[in-house]
């Protein structure tokens, strides 16, 4: 099991992620600059959470346009596998990896704690498959652009196609989302964007241990 | 800017208009046996000023007590460090900025936090963990909507995006703070014992390293820059307010631990109020060296700017080091790898002196131990002033029914939960947070990697506190207890007190008895510290918090750390059911509840005047020691202290999460209502008397034979149960749901 | 030779802007009665040298479809401002 | 009668701006070499309704003042637009 986690300036999850799957795949996940443009074959690469390039402009906007980003396109176009989490799924959407765009908070507000999302039926996808449709996840949110907005006619696609990965409850959508979507899968199934963290529900002392079940089901799949 | 103007004499004139007396003004005169030119007298000026030199407070500072066994660095350097073994440290230190923060709540938050982080990482630590204090005025004043928006997301930008985790605080509400408000940010860092960077210069010849973001005209002195003399050019010079660049932090600060990780650096500081001239005068003077720097090498924003300028900018984001000689191009590899500038500006040279060189001219030439020792310590005149009012219960308890009190309290804004601040911010972030808001009394982040096996690893417990109303009625005894509180809340969420940082706020020190609050306070802190071990090893002052006249109450900040030994031996705050409940420690309020100074009085009576209760420092550490020993035998199921508000609210709080119920046992004398025992029962549940802690167990025999065999009083309140109601049998019975819905919603729906 | 070049960017009808919305109620809360309507968008300045004005609206195109602009929420106008 | 006004709304020269300086950068490296100079402003379009000129700059700069400009880092200015 080879993992990438990529660092860009201001990415701040990169630790995080690391010692997660480490954890979970007694593997040593290594760390790969944004700026490097040749890269190995990875088995998943992870763009971790932060505050890439300050947000500046717009979130996840001036990474995308990384030298990195060339490379992970060409892995994505192998059909490697990816996940983006929080900052990393903002920037899979402007890189357009993924559909839709993360706009602000409707409450225009930070907002930081922990929620249930809920796992969708979806296309097969080693990120969600070996759950049970509607299986609750307890994770934390830390965010101020989680607002995932596409037009109908895409909406209707992702419905279609089994693209959306998680939902936040009915009357617990922290930011505004349309349809409640907490995260999608490209239409291949094989890259994820999500805004929770389940990098921050790995450990004994987190309130809850679901994102190790998260990592431990993908890790599974991935090897399967 | 004309250059000649630079270079000419400094008149008297100017020298005041900079902020010197006349006094000081002619002491640097003859001290540097010249006239100093503008460069000169700014630079005077700044390292003489109240932020810089603590004219006022520093004979009093002298008295605290900064040393002790653990104790690795006091108070001087960038931020205080403890030893917590394994070869491992915390560095922390507490800072304000609320006087930007008034001006632009948003950006003077901002910048608060990114200098106060910048003082932790400085000395080699990987920030853990950021805390905050604040304070604002009244819910009615239409600012205070605005300030605290602007603040709380101002924080939240700086914290949130450098991805430090923002984990506790405190937040008050009084009208004093109308017109000036109170931001103290604190940060804590951990750090290897063997990899701590001091900021004394050392090495003749060794080169003065510049990196971080380039120097702009941001937040020079404004007095100064009033001065007509200085430019024709007078509006691009007026003191601009401090933009924060948290981007650009988060890359200084990786980028330094990753210089650091070498042994290229031989000392580093970061470059805060005062900028450049603060920081290299600092360094050379306690390195016992002197330092030359060139101006022309300096990476500007902003063209023309001049050395005057230059020398007193605060901009953010900067900091300066000495390297090993030959060290540079390394060093410089790791910070364009990380995008920030890096220039060599100067050298370390034998002759104590800071001399300043621009277009091949020296445009400052200055001595250095004038600068730093011989900077003004006044002996202010002060009174020591305690309330005389003498309240007896009767004159303040009002004719409401209990759960009328209570709701009042729950839903009164400096008690409810302050939730809606605090999901503004990042507390998860770095994967380490273990509790925030109101887990348990202390915020607890663990310490990476220190599990081994089937250990779970330890973790640091941070504390703040500062009750106003003790200290303005009584500056001794309200010093103490707020250490006292401090250190309790860390007992009772596991933790082991080790050390203090404190934010001394207050108003103008040139008042007697304003200075008599400070020297007060400081008296009880240091005796509080004392009998408890918790020296002071870093602080802050912030004087004049002053407008027209008018006084923000005294604030004396305290910021505690302890340890965690095991993680497992946290104590939370939340009561599960059929646990019993006991009040742990002295419980003078048995008899007569402690209402004056009180929550209750500030509510009811719209007054906190009178004495305050009294802290015996001997029995609150026998207390600390004794929760301790339960929590060893596996005692406590869940523990919380007994502050604002009393028995009741506190009650409350431990059973709000689970929404349990209990049927409260009443002492014997208060059993049966008339008016007489109305009067104890008030001040039973509402009393705030000092040293007591409430706690949760599964074990009461056991508790009842620790008690005894350690003299420690203790009483039983009762059994929770799931019915969601508090009774107080005879008397009134409150729905726990109707609690918890004031609880929450009173902060959001003042400022949603 | 400078060329000013101005990028204007904003908002596409059909997405609610969370931004915008906040505003017109705060403005309305704060009792300003006669606001129809009100778009808040963003304008970019760029300074362009040793390119001639064909250059200069090409690479502007190119910048805002590679980076300054996210097409799936926003649509922009490039204008060509002065030379001097 | 609906009158548009806009505010335009930028960063102060003074003031660090550390998104213009992180787009710059980010431009630079992306090798458009010829931009000498970039500034991102905001800018608001108002329309009034039952309101004559001169109240509508009245009240855009009461605005401003009030809500819209933070002064400390922030210039703006303010135009009419149109009438119809
Ligand atoms: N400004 C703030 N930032 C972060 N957390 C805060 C802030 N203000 C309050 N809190 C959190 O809310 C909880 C309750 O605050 P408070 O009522 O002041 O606690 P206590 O009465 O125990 O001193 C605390 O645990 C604290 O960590
Ligand atoms: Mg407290």
């Amino acid at each position: 099991m080879r993992v990438a986690i990529v660092v860009f300036p201001g990415s701040n999850c990169d630790r995080d992620i690391f010692e997660a799957i480490k954890s979970i795949s007694k593997k040593t996940p290594k760390f790969i600059w944004h700026k490097e443009t040749d890269i190995e074959n990875f088995d998943l690469i992870v763009i971790p959470g932060g505050f890439t390039f300050g947000d500046y402009l717009r979130c996840g906007a001036l990474a995308s346009n990384s030298p990195i980003i060339k490379s992970i396109k060409d892995h994505a176009s192998r059909g490697g596998a990816i996940l983006g989490i929080c900052n990393g799924f903002q920037i899979l959407t402007e890189t357009k990896l993924l559909p839709g765009t993360l706009i602000r908070n409707n409450v225009l507000k930070f907002l930081c704690h922990d929620i249930d999302v809920i796992v969708q039926d979806t296309l097969p996808s080693p990120f969600t498959w070996g759950f049970k449709p509607l299986t609750k996840l307890n994770v934390p949110i830390a965010h101020n652009e989680g607002n995932y907005y596409v037009n109908d006619i895409e909406l209707k696609k992702l419905i279609f196609n089994g693209q959306i990965a998680f939902k936040y409850e009915k009357n617990f959508n922290p930011n505004g989302s349309v349809e409640n979507i907490a995260g999608v899968l490209s239409e291949n199934g094989r890259i994820l964007g999500m805004m929770p963290h389940p990098e921050r529900s790995v450990f004994s002392h987190h309130n809850s241990l679901d994102g190790r079940l998260f990592f431990k089901n993908l890790i599974e799949q991935l090897l399967s | 800017m004309k250059k000649e103007n630079i270079n000419s004499e400094c008149t008297l004139n100017q020298a005041m208009e900079m902020g010197l007396t006349e006094e000081e003004f002619k002491l640097i005169c003859k001290k540097i046996g010249k006239i100093p030119n503008l460069t000169e007298a700014g630079i005077c000026s700044a390292m003489f000023s109240e932020h810089c030199s603590y004219k006022s407070s520093k004979k009093w500072l002298k008295i605290l007590p900064v040393s002790g066994d653990h104790v690795i660095q006091g108070p001087g350097e960038n931020a205080g460090i403890i030893d917590i073994g394994d070869n491992q440290a915390i560095v922390f230190k507490i800072e304000s900025h609320n006087h930007p923060s008034f001006i632009d709540p948003y950006q003077g938050a901002a910048t608060g936090v990114g200098g106060i982080l910048r003082d932790v990482f400085t000395m080699g630590a990987r920030p853990i963990a950021l805390m905050n204090v604040l304070r604002f005025g009244e819910t009615s004043n239409a600012m205070t909507n605005h300030l605290l928006s602007g603040v709380v997301k101002g924080i939240g930008g700086y914290g949130n995006c450098i991805g430090i985790p923002t984990i506790g605080g405190e937040t008050n509400f009084n009208q004093s703070y109308n017109s000036n408000i109170l931001v103290n940010a604190m940060a804590i860092g951990l750090v290897n014992k063997n990899k701590i960077f001091y900021s004394a210069a050392s090495g003749v010849g060794n080169p003065v390293i510049y990196v971080g973001a380039k120097t702009g005209r941001d937040g020079i002195h404004g007095a100064t820059m009033a001065s007509a003399e200085f430019s024709n050019d007078t509006e691009s010079q007026k003191p601009t307010v401090q933009v924060g660049d948290p981007f650009t932090g988060k890359l200084l600060l990786e980028a330094c631990l990753e210089l650091m990780k070498t042994d290229l650096i031989l000392s580093i500081q970061d470059m805060g109020a005062a900028g450049l001239t603060s920081s290299s005068v600092e360094m050379a003077s306690k390195g016992n060296v002197g330092i030359e720097i060139d101006l022309d090498e300096i990476p500007l924003r902003e063209k023309n700017m001049s050395s005057y300028e230059i020398m007193l900018s605060e901009s953010q984001e900067r900091m300066l080091m000495i390297l090993k000689k030959g060290a540079e191009e390394d060093a410089k590899q790791i910070f364009k790898k990380w995008d920030l500038d890096f220039a060599v500006i100067g050298k370390i040279i034998t002759d104590k002196k800071i001399i300043l060189k621009k277009e091949n001219k020296t445009v400052c030439n200055l001595p250095l131990n004038f600068l730093v020792n011989e900077s003004p310590e006044l002996n202010r005149e002060y009174e020591i002033k305690t309330s005389n009012i003498n309240l007896d219960n009767k004159d303040i308890i009002v004719k409401k029914s209990i759960k009328t009190i209570l709701y009042k309290i729950i839903g009164n804004e400096n008690f409810a939960s302050k939730k809606w601040i605090y999901e503004q911010y990042d507390s998860s972030v770095m994967g380490d947070t273990i509790s925030i808001g109101n887990k348990s009394d202390a915020s607890i982040v663990k310490i990476h990697n220190s599990d081994k096996g089937k250990f779970q690893g330890k973790a640091v417990a941070i504390s703040t506190d500062c009750n106003s109303k003790y200290i303005l009625n009584n500056p001794i005894e309200g010093g103490k207890i707020t250490v006292a509180e401090a250190a309790r809340n860390l007992v009772v969420s596991g933790g082991k007190p080790l050390a203090i940082t404190n934010n001394l706020n207050f108003g103008n020190p040139e008042k007697k008895e304003i200075m008599g609050q400070i020297v007060g306070s400081i008296k009880g802190i240091k005796e509080a510290c004392e009998q408890l071990n918790t020296p002071v090893v870093s602080g802050n002052v912030s004087l004049y918090n002053e407008t027209n006249g008018k006084s923000i109450l005294p604030t004396p900040v305290i910021g505690m750390v302890g340890v965690i030994d095991d993680i497992e031996k946290i104590i939370f705050m939340n009561a599960k059911i059929n646990e019993t409940l006991f009040i742990v420690g002295q419980d003078e309020n048995k008899y007569n509840g402690f209402l004056q100074s009180s929550l209750y009085q500030e509510i009811f009576c719209d007054d906190f005047s009178g004495q305050v209760p009294h802290v015996n420092l001997k029995k609150e550490k026998n207390l600390h020691d004794f929760i301790i020993k339960l929590n060893n035998n596996k005692i406590i199921n869940s523990a919380h202290d007994i502050s604002d508000g009393g028995l009741l609210p506190c009650i409350i709080e431990m059973l709000l999460s689970n929404k349990l119920g209990i049927n409260i046992n009443l002492p014997s004398r208060i059993k049966n209502p008339n008016k007489e025992n109305l009067l104890f029962l008030h001040g039973w549940l509402f009393g705030e008397d000092q040293s007591r802690i409430i706690i949760s167990t599964n074990n009461p025999d056991k508790l009842i034979e620790f008690s005894k065999s350690e003299n420690i009083d203790i009483c039983c309140i009762g059994k929770t149960n799931n019915t969601g109601v508090v009774e107080i049998p005879k008397y009134d019975s409150i729905c726990i749901n109707k609690c918890l819905e004031l609880y929450n919603n009173t902060i959001p729906n003042l400022f949603s | 030779m400078i060329i000013d070049v101005t990028i204007d960017i904003f908002p596409k009808k059909e997405v609610l802007n969370p931004e915008t919305e906040a505003v017109k109620k705060t403005l309305s809360n704060l009792g300003y009665k006669n606001i129809d309507e009100l778009v808040l968008s963003k304008h970019i300045k760029v300074s362009f040298k040793n390119l001639n004005e064909e250059d200069c609206l090409y690479q502007s195109k190119l910048m805002c479809d590679q980076i300054l602009v996210n097409t799936n929420i926003q649509d922009y106008e490039i204008s060509v401002l002065k030379k001097d």
